[in-house]
């Protein structure tokens, strides 16, 4: 398959979207940067799998949902949460482990959850949130309402039979589904080459007679398009989409692996960066003077204030009681 | 009362239940137009329509799941498993998702769904279809596991399993689908948690569930009237949480006690009743606790080698015996 | 995909060995008559899947294998375990389940093995013997041998994800396997198209850039000719094939259920056994003259007398021994 | 002796059977190029090559029945699970087939197979990647379970695991990897089945395996400073078979047993363990047997709360205390 890209050149009417995606992928990386900090400190613990790089890609998917609509993702959803709207303090005090954050403290980097924003998790078995997020389409079928379920996982993924499973079940029932796998090339340290016989992940949608697109991931805009094509399927027509949305993790699959040396390179690394979905975005919007490199600084300057008051927030939270243990195994 | 068999119990219950609650959908493999595999849905669907009684697939693991996200997002799923040996494909999304959901989501999101099914052997279906994971599901917080025995606790269990806000593993005995009771009328609900004596006695307490009743019965009459032992039988239903409370009282009162399941016994259920037990009656206790278990090997299709497995009245009645030092 | 015949007219040079694929189709045919007469009488227990309609899909594919080959199935493998030539003795005292059985009485119909033949059995999850069979195969490369590993599951089991993960590994290591679909059209009561969002079960193969064929398989010699095709791929050029047979199934899934009724009707049933794969195979042969009516009458004859004999000695047959309650549980 | 690192003397074992059997072969996720996630296998990709360490796609059911078929094929599959938790995705292939196959095939095919990798909790894991189901496996007849404490028990169990014809579920300690112990020097092979007690007493008999030794010895040496208690600390080493010949000896001289495991509690290893003690030492119980669990609660992410989850030797002492009524 061709990927698409966005030719359209940006409209100034459109301004303060475009600045709004900025904001938003600029407080990811912040927010992954003083992360990373924290769990250096030892702040934060367990496996932290950090979003830098692939920052277009929970944007620019998220910004084409509408508030009712339901996301689900892997273990690798910090991004994902803020960019539904969750707030930094709550999910940075998540990863401190704090009785504030979204899960009480409870669920940590890979659970992330926030009921109110149909924000269904952060799931840390490879796949396992794929049925979950169909099952919200399930639902929302069921009650004939018009909201879509957009599930986020991996490209290793996709060689895992719940992919396979849920993707015939989705395509059979006409779930209003979207399946956005995030083709960053690796999982772990396996290359996509070797972990798959297809290395075309949209291929894969012919066994299940679903729509597919490739998509530049690391351009926002293209990414805010192809998820507005198809959440018209599924809000409208009513059927399932498999999205191969390419991109790159910056940094190493979790804080105790290495960004490079063992399976790819500084130089592939540094390739990469040069596409920086962030810097992309802004130079977009400085060539068409959209915005100022002033106005990048202000934006930057109130994010890098906002997470410094997120890690503030977190430091100063309590933890959770010690009875809190044995709350919310079961529900009354 | 109406006499009605453990399959048209469960009929009712789902009936009943789906009428009173538009949120709760039968799913599975066969479940709508085949009536179901044991013809526990006979039905359904011409009631229901394929909306609420959904054929899948054959996708263990992938309706299972299906079934948490769409409790996730309110509805209240009764998701069928033709028996509990296919939930072994499923049991990632049990144990990791329905399980877990409302601890790790800090009591954001809880998971009411029901994964019923028969569970255990059969008859001469070997080696892979004739297991019980009881024990299994019975190991992990955030499950409730149910066993009914009688027609009339099967109703009543399902309707109880399907109202309740957790994931509730429900173990049918396929070897009890046309076995017959009185079941109460109208809308008979048995809470979760409470084991009932189904027989009273003061020599020697006989604790089992499910499908282990009939041979218990069988033994607790055969001893009253060869033996003159009063045996009182008690059957927990609820395996998790467990009525703790009501075997150590029926232990206090005979001193003696012997467990009877149809699994294996390497960690099996009767090992935690074992343990839960001498931990609270130790001092009430005149005879070790004795366990009668399914044989310790794969199931054989062979039918005497297959009876063999299986807990019998003479079985309980020998370990009876043990423990009663009349032997 | 279109479907591929046997144009090829019938050579009567190899008579012989059409006449052993009849002899083979008809004993298969007349076991399962027999066998389901032996359910009915309570000779034989638990479930029961009869192959009647299917034996050119067995004999046709298993025609084509070495005898050092391997070969796995399913529950419905009766006919497998007969065209791969163990004894239709040790076949029917296993259902008697008497300790002369090829399981010494332990496995029963849905668990037929023969270590001597490489019949790997006999497996009752559904797909549950596919990622099995794949195990042969990879035991065969890395040996550096050349033999194939052939796999029959039905249409159903294609949904489920063992097929999934092991079609993607053994495209991927070029395992020489051959992952045949005795596509019956039917799960139990649930036709394809009521399971599977794409019909054409050969479309899967693209998930995987498998090699695939459609095959009809109430033709024994197109399956033969297909088979060989695929055993080619495997043995020379050390690639999988996914080969979708479609055949039907006369009587009902298992003895427990209806032939028609429920999820097929009397109409669908009579019209299939038109194209009775035994009937073809005798009309062809006829028509060539490679065979009489005579012949057809002695060969089956024979056949009678072998089935009758093999009820004999299941009937005859000790039980197990009690003891043997506890053996095979560990090897040594 | 040499001093090695449990993961160290894994490697060395594995190393050691690969060179000595040309059947054995490592399979699992990240063993190869990665040197395994948790460094177990480093090395062994440069000295076999890729055909005999072999990285998969993450597909556990897949590989997992992949390697049933392989070593019934003849080969002999040591197939590692980056972690147990993901196990649950295979264990349909480990209980229905690689279990099974002997017996259903009348003995003719035996699964010569090793399921290795971590289990149990590691440091903030959480609920999904925190857990332990030593006792689902050791309730299956037809495998075997193992689970070693020490560096010089993981290379001897591993190597006598990987020489044994059986499927053989082979649990490590994601927290043992880093701990240090001597290693017998040339071909050191543990038999399977055989209990031992890494400490001898006479006042009480604690119970434990795998990580749980640390706390287990840990307290023993308290009680003895503190209190004069002399604690017997038998380490099962394998799970099943289970000797529970050495158990009931060291009972039946201390007469007071308590059981330390890192599992959930219900129906737990240590249910089995109290369950076969007291059938067999009954009248030689002072006290009923205790036992020191996981909490039983999903594994939470927060530090202080999974410590709190955690067997500690404080709980060990009170455990102690108390059936030694010195409480
Ligand atoms: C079933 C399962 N197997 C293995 C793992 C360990 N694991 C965690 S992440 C990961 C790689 C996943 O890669 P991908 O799906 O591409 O997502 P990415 O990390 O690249 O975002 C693996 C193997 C797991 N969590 N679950
Ligand atoms: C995992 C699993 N789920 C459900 C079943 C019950 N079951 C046995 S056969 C069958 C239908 C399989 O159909 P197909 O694969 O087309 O094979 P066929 O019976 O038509 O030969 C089902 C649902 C099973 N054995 N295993
Ligand atoms: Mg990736
Ligand atoms: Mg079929």
């Amino acid at each position: 398959m061709t990927q698409v890209h966005t030719n359209a050149g940006l409209d100034s009417a459109r301004t303060d979207f475009y600045r709004q995606l900025l904001r938003q992928m600029l407080l990811i990386r912040r927010f992954e940067e003083k992360a990373g900090e924290a769990y250096a400190l030892g702040q934060i613990g367990g496996f932290c799998h950090l979003y830098i790089g692939q920052e277009a890609v929970a944007v620019g998917a998220i910004a084409a949902l509408r508030d009712d609509d339901y996301v689900t993702s892997s273990y690798r959803e910090h991004g994902h949460a803020l960019a539904r709207g969750m707030s930094s303090r709550s999910v940075m005090a998540e990863l401190f482990g704090k009785a504030t954050g979204c899960s009480k403290g409870k669920g940590g980097s890979m659970h992330l959850f926030d009921a109110e924003l149909n924000f269904f998790g952060g799931h840390g078995i490879v796949g396992g949130q794929i049925p979950i997020a169909a099952g919200a389409a399930f639902a929302v079928k069921y009650r004939g309402g018009d909201q879509v379920s957009l599930c986020f996982f991996g490209e290793a993924a996709v060689n895992i039979g719940s992919f396979h499973e849920t993707l015939n079940m989705a395509s059979l029932w006409k779930l209003p589904a979207i399946f956005l796998v995030e083709n960053n090339r690796y999982g772990m340290g396996t290359a996509l080459e070797r972990a798959s016989a297809v290395a075309d992940i949209a291929e894969r949608a012919t066994s299940y007679d679903m729509d597919a697109e490739v998509v530049d991931g690391m351009d926002v805009l293209a990414t805010f398009e192809a998820m507005e094509r198809a959440v018209h399927r599924a809000r409208t027509d009513k059927t399932p989409t498999l999205l191969d949305v390419n991109t790159y993790r910056f940094v190493g699959h979790s804080m105790s692996d290495a960004s490079h040396g063992t399976y790819r390179t500084l130089e592939e690394v540094e390739e990469n960066k040069k596409n920086d979905p962030i810097g992309k975005l802004c130079a977009r919007l400085l060539d068409d003077d959209l915005v100022t490199h002033k106005d990048i600084e202000e934006i930057d300057a109130e994010i890098i204030a906002e997470v410094e008051d997120a890690v503030a927030f977190a430091e100063s939270s309590p933890e959770p009681e010690p009875e809190e243990l044995f709350t919310d195994v079961y529900k009354d | 009362m109406p006499v009605l068999t453990y399959r048209d119990a469960l009929n009712d219950a789902l009936r009943e239940e789906m009428e009173r609650d538009p949120d709760v959908f039968l799913m599975g493999e066969e479940v709508a137009e085949y009536d179901g595999a044991y013809k526990v849905s006979r039905g359904l669907l011409e009631v229901f329509g394929d909306k609420r009684v959904v054929d899948t697939p054959i996708t263990e693991l992938g309706f299972a799941g299906l079934g948490v996200g769409a409790a996730m997002a309110g509805l209240r799923p009764v998701i069928e498993f033709m028996t509990f040996n296919f939930a072994l494909l499923a049991i990632d999304q049990i144990v990791n998702n329905a399980a877990k959901m409302s601890y790790m989501s800090g009591g954001q999101f809880g998971v009411p769904i029901v994964f019923r099914g028969p569970s255990g052997a059969a008859l001469q279906l070997a080696s892979q279809h004739s297991q019980s994971f009881d024990s299994w599901y019975a190991n992990v917080p955030g499950l409730k596991v149910v066993a009914p025995a009688t027609p009339a606790d099967a109703k009543g269990l399902l309707k109880a399993s399907i109202r309740d806000n957790n994931p509730v593993i429900f173990l049918e005995g396929e070897m009890l689908y046309n076995t017959k009771g009185e079941v109460p009328d109208g809308d008979h609900v048995v809470p979760l948690g409470q084991a009932e004596a189904k027989r009273e006695g003061s020599d020697v307490t006989l604790v089992c569930y499910s499908k282990s009743l009939i041979p218990t019965l069988k033994a607790a009459d055969t001893l009253q009237n060869d033996s003159g032992i009063s045996a009182e039988v008690v059957d927990i239903r609820t395996i998790r949480p467990l009525d703790t409370a009501m075997l150590v009282e029926s232990v206090r009162k005979t001193n003696r006690c012997v467990i009877v399941e149809e699994g294996w016994p390497f960690s099996g259920i009767g090992a935690q009743l074992v343990d839960s037990i001498q931990q609270e009656a130790f001092d009430d206790l005149d005879a070790p606790l004795l366990r009668v278990t399914g044989a310790d090997v794969p199931m054989p299709y062979n039918k005497k080698l297959e009876r063999a497995t299986k807990p019998t009245p003479q079985k309980v009645i020998d370990a009876v015996h043990r423990v009663t030092y009349t032997a």
